[in-house]
C-alpha cells in the first residue's frame, strides 16, 4: 500500500498501462513538452517519444475526433482536453460521434477512446472555465462517464478504462490532483459501472461524487460528533449509474440527499431523487434532497464564487433538513 | 487504368451505382426507404475512380452520400438496398441506414451525416496507421459545403502539422444543398483552401473516370510516401436534388442540362470505344448484368428480415464491459 | 380565430415581428433561397432581402457566434439551427458564451438573440439525427429554453421571445410543423416562464412539453374513456421550470407521471420528479413515474425507433401504474 | 504618428501598460489577484498602435490577454486593477475577472477565455454595423494558437463571404502556451491562412509602434471602405510566461534575451528621441507620471468595496423577462 497524490495515480496508471500495450497513444494540448497543464503526463514525452505523447494544436474536436479515428482502426487513444469546457468545442465528437458509432453500425465498430478532463469549480477561473457539467453528458447512452474521487479510484478507473473497449469520458478535478490517498500495490482495477459505500452509517444516506466526496465525508464527521451516523456513498460512474447501493442504504436510513458540485436543475442529484423516489417511495421519511452549486455562471470574486459553491455546512444543513432536526 | 479490364470495369460499377441509386430512389418513393435519402447520380466517375486508384491496404471514409462509395469499395449492392430497408441482412442490421453504410472488413470507415464531422476521425485513421508504420493511406471524401465547417480545419491542419497519410478528396459538386459555393465559401477553388494549409493539392475533372483516377494514384502516391497530406478537388455535379424532397429552387434547368451533357456515364461508354477498349456489344452486355445485379439485389433486400427486437438493445455498449480487450 | 399549423404560426411571428421591428435578422443555413428546411421562413428571402435573411455557409459556430456579436450591439438576431442535432457543433457559442456573458460582463451586455431548432426523432433518419436532447441545454444557467407544442404558444412565444432580452433556445419539434390549432387573431404573446394546465382531471397528472403534448393529450382522452381522468401540465419552459401548476395538480391528484421525448435518465422527467417529489411529499400516494426514450442512441430500422420511442400506450401504462390498476 | 503627441502618448500608454502588467503580476504572487492571470508585457505596442489606429466609432473585442487592450481602448488603471481584485468598482463588478475585462460604452467587447469563441462574435459585431450602415470596423485580435480552432475558420470565412468590416488581428507570438507555432501549425505564416480565404493581409513588425499603428490604419481603412475583411499578422512576443505558474519549458533563455533586446518600449524611446519627438526628460517625466497612476489605480482598487451578497444572483437573466426591450 502507497500513499499517493491523484495526480500520481493517474500518472502511474498511464505510464504501466503504457509500458504493457503499445496501442495506447496520448494527445491532446500541452501533454508533451510542457508535461501536462496538471503535470498528469510530466516525463511521458522523453519517455515514450512523441509519437506515443503527443501535442497538438488547440483544436478540440481534431483532438476527440482524431482519438475516435485511432480507436476505430485499433489503437488505444487517450484524448486530454485541458479542462471539461473546452470538451463543448469538441461536444458533436463526444456525444454524437464516440457515443453513437459502436451502435449505428451495430457493433462492427469498437472504440476503446478515453477522453480525461478535468471538472469543477472554485478557482476564481471566471463563467467560462469553471464548470462541473458532468450530468450533460451522461444523458448520452453509449458513453461512459465516470468520476472517481480518490486515488485508488483514479488509479484502479483509469487503468480499467484503458483495458476495456467504449468510449469514457474519464472525468478529473482540477483541484483534486494534490489529494492524496492509498492506493494497494501492484496492478489495481476498479470496475467502470459500480457506486461505492463510502462510509457506514444509519441515520442518513448521503450521495455524492468526485470533489464532493471530500467534502460530505467531512460533512459525515461533523454529523458524527453531533451523533448523527451519515452513511455516504461515492457514485464514481454516472453512467451506468449503479443505483443499488444506494437504494440499499436509503432502505434502511430512509433519508438521502445528494450532493453534487455542478449545478442542481437537470443535474446528478436530479436522476439520483428520481431514481430514488421510485425505487425507496415505501422507505422514505423525507423527500430527497439536493446539495449543489447555485444557479448562476460561476462569478470571479473569490467570495462570491464560495457561496455558489456547495460545501461541508451546506451539507450538514441538508442532512439535518431530512433528519427534521 | 490502362487495361480494357480497368475501363469495363470502371464502367460496370459506374452503371452499376447509377442503376443502385435509381432504384433507391423508387423504393423511397415506394415508402420502403425512409429518413434521407441522398443519390449519387452524376458523381459515379468520383468513387469508382478513386476506388480503382486505391489498394486494399487503403481507407475510406466518407459523409452520408454513401452508397456509390460503398459500393466502388466492394460492398455488394444486395447488403447496401438491404441496409437502406432497414433489414438484418443489411451492412449494420438495419441500424444505420443510408447515411451510414460502413464495412470494417473493406476498410471503409461510413458514412456520416454530421457535415464535416468524419474529417478529423479520417486524421486519427490516418494517425493510426502512421504509428503502427503500416502501409495504407486514408481517403477522406466530403463535398464543398464541408470545407467552410470547423472540423474541416482542425482535420487538415492536424494533418499537415502531423504528416499524416490522408487524401482529402474534395467532391465539388458547386453546392451544399442549396447553397452555391460562392455563396458560402469564401474562395472559389477549393485548392485554394489547401495552399491556406501549405499542402500539396490538384484540381481534376471528375466527370472523367480517368481523370479522377489519375488524380487520386498521384494524391495517393504522395500520401504513401511519407510526404504528407494531399488535397484533392475533383469538380463534379449531382443530377438529382441535394436529398429526396428537394424544391430545387436554387439551380436551373439549363445548368443541370449542361452538366448532364457531360454525364460521366456517356463520356466513359464513348471514351471507351474510342479508345477500343471494348465494344457496344459488350458495354450492353455489363448494363444487362448490371441489371440483373440490382434486380437480385433487390429481392434480397426485399426478401430479408427485419431485426429481432432484442436488436433494439444490442451494442450499446461493447460486450465486454469490464473485461480485456 | 384562425387554424393554423405550427409552421404557420412560427412563420406569422416572425414575419409580423420583423415588419415591426427592423432591428430582428434571420441567419441560418438555407432559410434564404431554399426557403428554410422546414420551409419556416419561405418568402422570407424574397420580401426582407438577403440583408435580413442571411443563408449562411455550414458554419455552426458561426452562425451562432455571429448572432451573440450582432445582439451584443444592438440587433434581435434570430439564428435557425437546421436541427437541435447541429446544435452541438455549436455548442460551446450556445452554453459558454450566449448563456454566460450578460452575467460574465456584469449585465452590461444584452444578448436579445434566439436561436430557433427542431428537435425530436421518429422520422428514421438515424443515431446521429435523431435526437431529442432538450434537457442538457437547460442545465445551463443563463439560457432560456423553451419548447412550445401548440399553434398558439409557437407563435406567441416566438413573439415574446423576440421582445425580450435574454438568449433563448426555441425548441421546435421536426414532426409538428404541419401539426394545426387555434391561434387567436391579432397578436398574441406567451410568457417564456409559465407552464399551463392543458387538460383538467382530478386521478393522475400527466406532466409533457413539446411533440408528447399530443400523445399525452390522447392518453388522456383513452383514460377518461375507462373512467380514469387525468390531468395535463404543458411545461412548455424549460428553464426557467415554473413548477407551480404541477405541484398544484399533484397535490390534488397525488399520482404524476413525466412524459418526454427523450431518453430518460438526467432528462426533463428527472428533474420534474426530484422536485416533485421534494415538493409534493406528503402528497404522492405512488412514486413519479417517467415515460420517455429508450437509452440507446436511435436506430433507423422503423420498428425499432418506434419501440424506442415513448407513445400514447406508454403513457396510458405509465398512468395505470402509478394508479395501481 | 505624426505628432510629437502621437510619439509621446503611445509611449506614456505603453509604459502604463508595462507597470500595470508588473503591478498585477505583484498582487497576483500576493494573493490579491486569483485565477489565471496573462501578462501582456512585451506585447505593449500592438494594443497601443491599435488603439491610436481607430476612431471611436470602431469596435474591439480580444481574448483574455486583455489587460492591455483594454488600457489602450480607454479603461481607467483602477478600474482594471479594480477588477482583477474582484471589486465591485471593477469593470464588471468583480464578476468577470482579468480574462473578461469589458465596456460597451468604449466599445469594447471583451475579453474572451475559450481560445477562438470571440472571433465569431467578431463577425456579429461586424455584421450589426454592416447591416445598421454604421461607420465603424471591428478590431479582433488573438493569438497564433487560436488560428488552429474551428472557430477562427468559420469566422474568416464568413467574414470574406459577407464581406464584413473587420480587422482579423494576430498577435503572433511564436506560442500558444507551450506549443511553437510550427509544432501547431500547417503553416508557419500566419497571413498565408488568409489566403487561403482569398482575404487581404499584411504582416508587420509587432514590436514596432509606428509599424503597428501604420498596420492597422491600412487594414482598417480597407475593411471601413467596403472592401471587406483585412488580416494583419503582427510579429511579437510575450516576455513572461504564458500565464502565472508557466514552467517554461518550451523556449530558452537565449530567445526570450534576443526579443528583449528588442524591447518595444525602449524601442520606442530610442526611436522618439532619435526623431526628436521628445527628450529624455519628457519620457523621464511620463515615466514618473504613470507611476503615479499606477500606484493610485492601486490604492482606489485595494480601497474599493467586495461586491454585495446580492450580486450573486444578479444578471442571470436581464431585469425585464418578459418586457419589451
Ligand atoms: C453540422 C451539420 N450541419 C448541417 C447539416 C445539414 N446538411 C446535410 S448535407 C448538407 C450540405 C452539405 O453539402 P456538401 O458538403 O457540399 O455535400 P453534398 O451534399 O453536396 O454532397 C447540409 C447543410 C448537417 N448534416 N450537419
Ligand atoms: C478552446 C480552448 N482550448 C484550450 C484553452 C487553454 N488555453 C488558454 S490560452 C491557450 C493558448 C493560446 O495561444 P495563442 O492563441 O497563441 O494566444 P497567446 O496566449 O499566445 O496570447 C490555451 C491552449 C482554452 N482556453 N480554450
Ligand atoms: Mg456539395
Ligand atoms: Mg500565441
Amino acid at each position: 500500500m502507497a500513499t499517493l497524490t491523484v495526480r500520481e495515480a493517474l500518472s502511474q496508471a498511464l505510464w504501466e498501462e503504457m509500458e504493457a500495450n503499445s496501442k495506447i497513444i496520448l494527445l491532446g494540448e500541452e501533454i508533451g513538452v510542457w508535461g501536462g497543464t496538471y503535470a498528469v503526463t510530466r516525463g511521458f514525452h522523453d519517455h515514450f517519444g512523441a509519437e506515443r505523447v503527443r501535442d497538438t494544436p488547440i483544436s478540440e474536436s481534431a483532438i476527440v475526433g482524431a482519438a475516435i479515428g485511432a480507436a476505430m482502426t485499433g489503437l488505444r487513444p487517450v484524448a486530454e482536453l485541458m479542462t471539461i469546457n473546452f470538451a463543448f468545442s469538441a461536444f458533436d465528437m463526444i456525444v454524437n460521434q464516440a457515443a453513437k458509432l459502436h451502435y449505428m453500425f451495430n457493433g462492427q465498430v469498437n472504440l476503446p477512446l478515453i477522453i480525461r478532463t478535468p471538472s469543477g469549480g472554485g478557482r476564481q477561473l471566471g463563467a467560462t472555465h469553471s464548470q462541473t457539467p458532468d450530468a450533460i453528458f451522461a444523458h448520452f447512452p453509449g458513453l461512459r462517464v465516470v468520476a472517481p474521487a480518490t486515488p485508488r479510484d483514479s488509479k484502479g478507473m483509469l487503468k480499467q478504462a484503458l483495458r476495456q473497449n467504449d468510449p469514457v469520458l474519464f472525468i478529473e478535478n482540477a483541484t483534486l490532483y494534490q489529494q492524496r490517498g492509498d492506493v494497494p500495490d501492484g496492478d489495481v482495477t476498479v470496475p467502470l459501472d459500480k457506486s461505492v459505500l463510502a462510509r457506514a452509517g444509519k441515520d442518513v444516506t448521503l450521495v455524492t461524487y468526485s470533489k464532493m466526496y471530500y467534502a460530505t465525508m467531512k460533512a459525515a464527521e461533523q454529523l458524527a460528533a453531533e451523533g448523527i451516523q451519515a452513511e455516504v456513498i461515492d457514485l464514481r460512474c454516472l453512467r451506468p449509474l449503479d443505483m443499488e447501493p444506494v437504494v440499499e442504504s436509503v432502505k434502511k436510513t430512509n433519508r438521502a440527499v445528494v450532493v453534487e458540485e455542478g449545478w442542481m436543475s437537470y443535474g446528478v442529484g436530479a436522476e439520483v431523487s428520481a431514481r430514488l423516489q421510485s425505487e425507496c417511495f415505501d422507505f422514505l421519511d423525507a423527500p430527497v434532497k439536493r446539495v449543489a452549486q447555485a444557479e448562476v455562471p460561476l462569478p470571479y470574486n473569490q467570495r462570491l464564487e464560495q457561496m455558489a459553491l456547495p460545501d461541508q455546512e451546506k451539507i450538514v444543513r441538508a442532512a439535518k433538513e431530512v433528519l427534521y432536526v | 487504368m490502362k487495361s480494357k479490364q480497368d475501363f469495363l470495369s470502371g464502367y460496370r460499377h459506374m452503371v452499376a451505382i447509377r442503376r443502385l441509386e435509381e432504384k433507391s430512389a423508387e423504393l423511397y418513393q415506394q415508402g420502403k426507404i425512409g429518413g434521407f435519402l441522398h443519390l449519387y447520380i452524376g458523381q459515379e466517375a468520383v468513387a469508382v475512380g478513386m476506388a480503382a486508384a486505391i489498394t486494399k491496404h487503403d481507407h475510406v471514409i466518407t459523409a452520408y452520400r454513401d452508397h456509390g462509395v460503398a459500393y466502388s469499395v466492394g460492398m455488394p449492392a444486395k447488403i447496401i438496398l438491404a441496409e437502406m430497408l432497414g433489414k438484418a441482412t443489411g451492412c449494420s442490421g438495419g441500424k444505420g441506414g443510408s447515411m451510414h453504410l460502413v464495412d470494417p472488413k473493406l476498410n471503409f470507415w461510413g458514412g456520416h451525416a454530421i457535415v464535416g464531422s468524419h474529417l478529423p476521425l479520417a486524421a486519427g485513421i490516418a494517425t493510426s496507421l502512421q504509428y503502427q508504420k503500416l502501409d495504407g493511406v486514408v481517403v477522406c471524401m466530403f463535398g464543398d459545403g464541408a470545407t467552410n465547417i470547423g472540423y474541416f480545419h482542425e482535420a487538415l491542419n492536424l494533418s499537415k502539422v502531423w504528416k499524416l497519410p490522408v487524401v482529402w478528396l474534395c467532391e465539388n459538386n458547386s453546392y451544399g444543398m442549396g447553397t452555391a459555393v460562392d455563396r458560402a465559401s469564401a474562395v472559389h477553388s477549393m485548392c485554394q483552401k489547401a495552399e491556406g494549409y501549405g499542402m500539396a493539392n490538384a484540381c481534376v475533372d471528375g466527370m472523367d473516370l480517368e481523370a479522377v483516377y489519375g488524380g487520386v494514384s498521384n494524391a495517393a502516391a504522395h500520401a504513401r510516401s511519407g510526404a504528407g497530406p494531399f488535397f484533392l478537388e475533383v469538380q463534379t455535379y449531382r443530377f438529382r436534388g441535394h436529398s429526396m424532397g428537394d424544391p430545387e429552387r436554387y439551380r436551373t434547368a439549363e445548368e443541370i442540362k449542361h452538366w448532364q451533357d457531360g454525364d460521366p456515364i456517356t463520356a466513359l461508354r464513348k471514351a471507351i470505344l474510342a479508345k477500343q477498349m471494348g465494344t457496344e456489344a459488350e458495354l450492353d452486355a455489363l448494363d444487362r448484368e448490371v441489371d440483373v445485379e440490382i434486380a437480385a439485389a433487390e429481392q434480397y433486400a426485399e426478401e430479408s428480415p427485419e431485426p429481432a427486437d432484442a436488436a433494439l438493445w444490442q451494442h450499446v455498449f461493447s460486450e465486454s464491459p469490464n473485461g480485456r480487450a
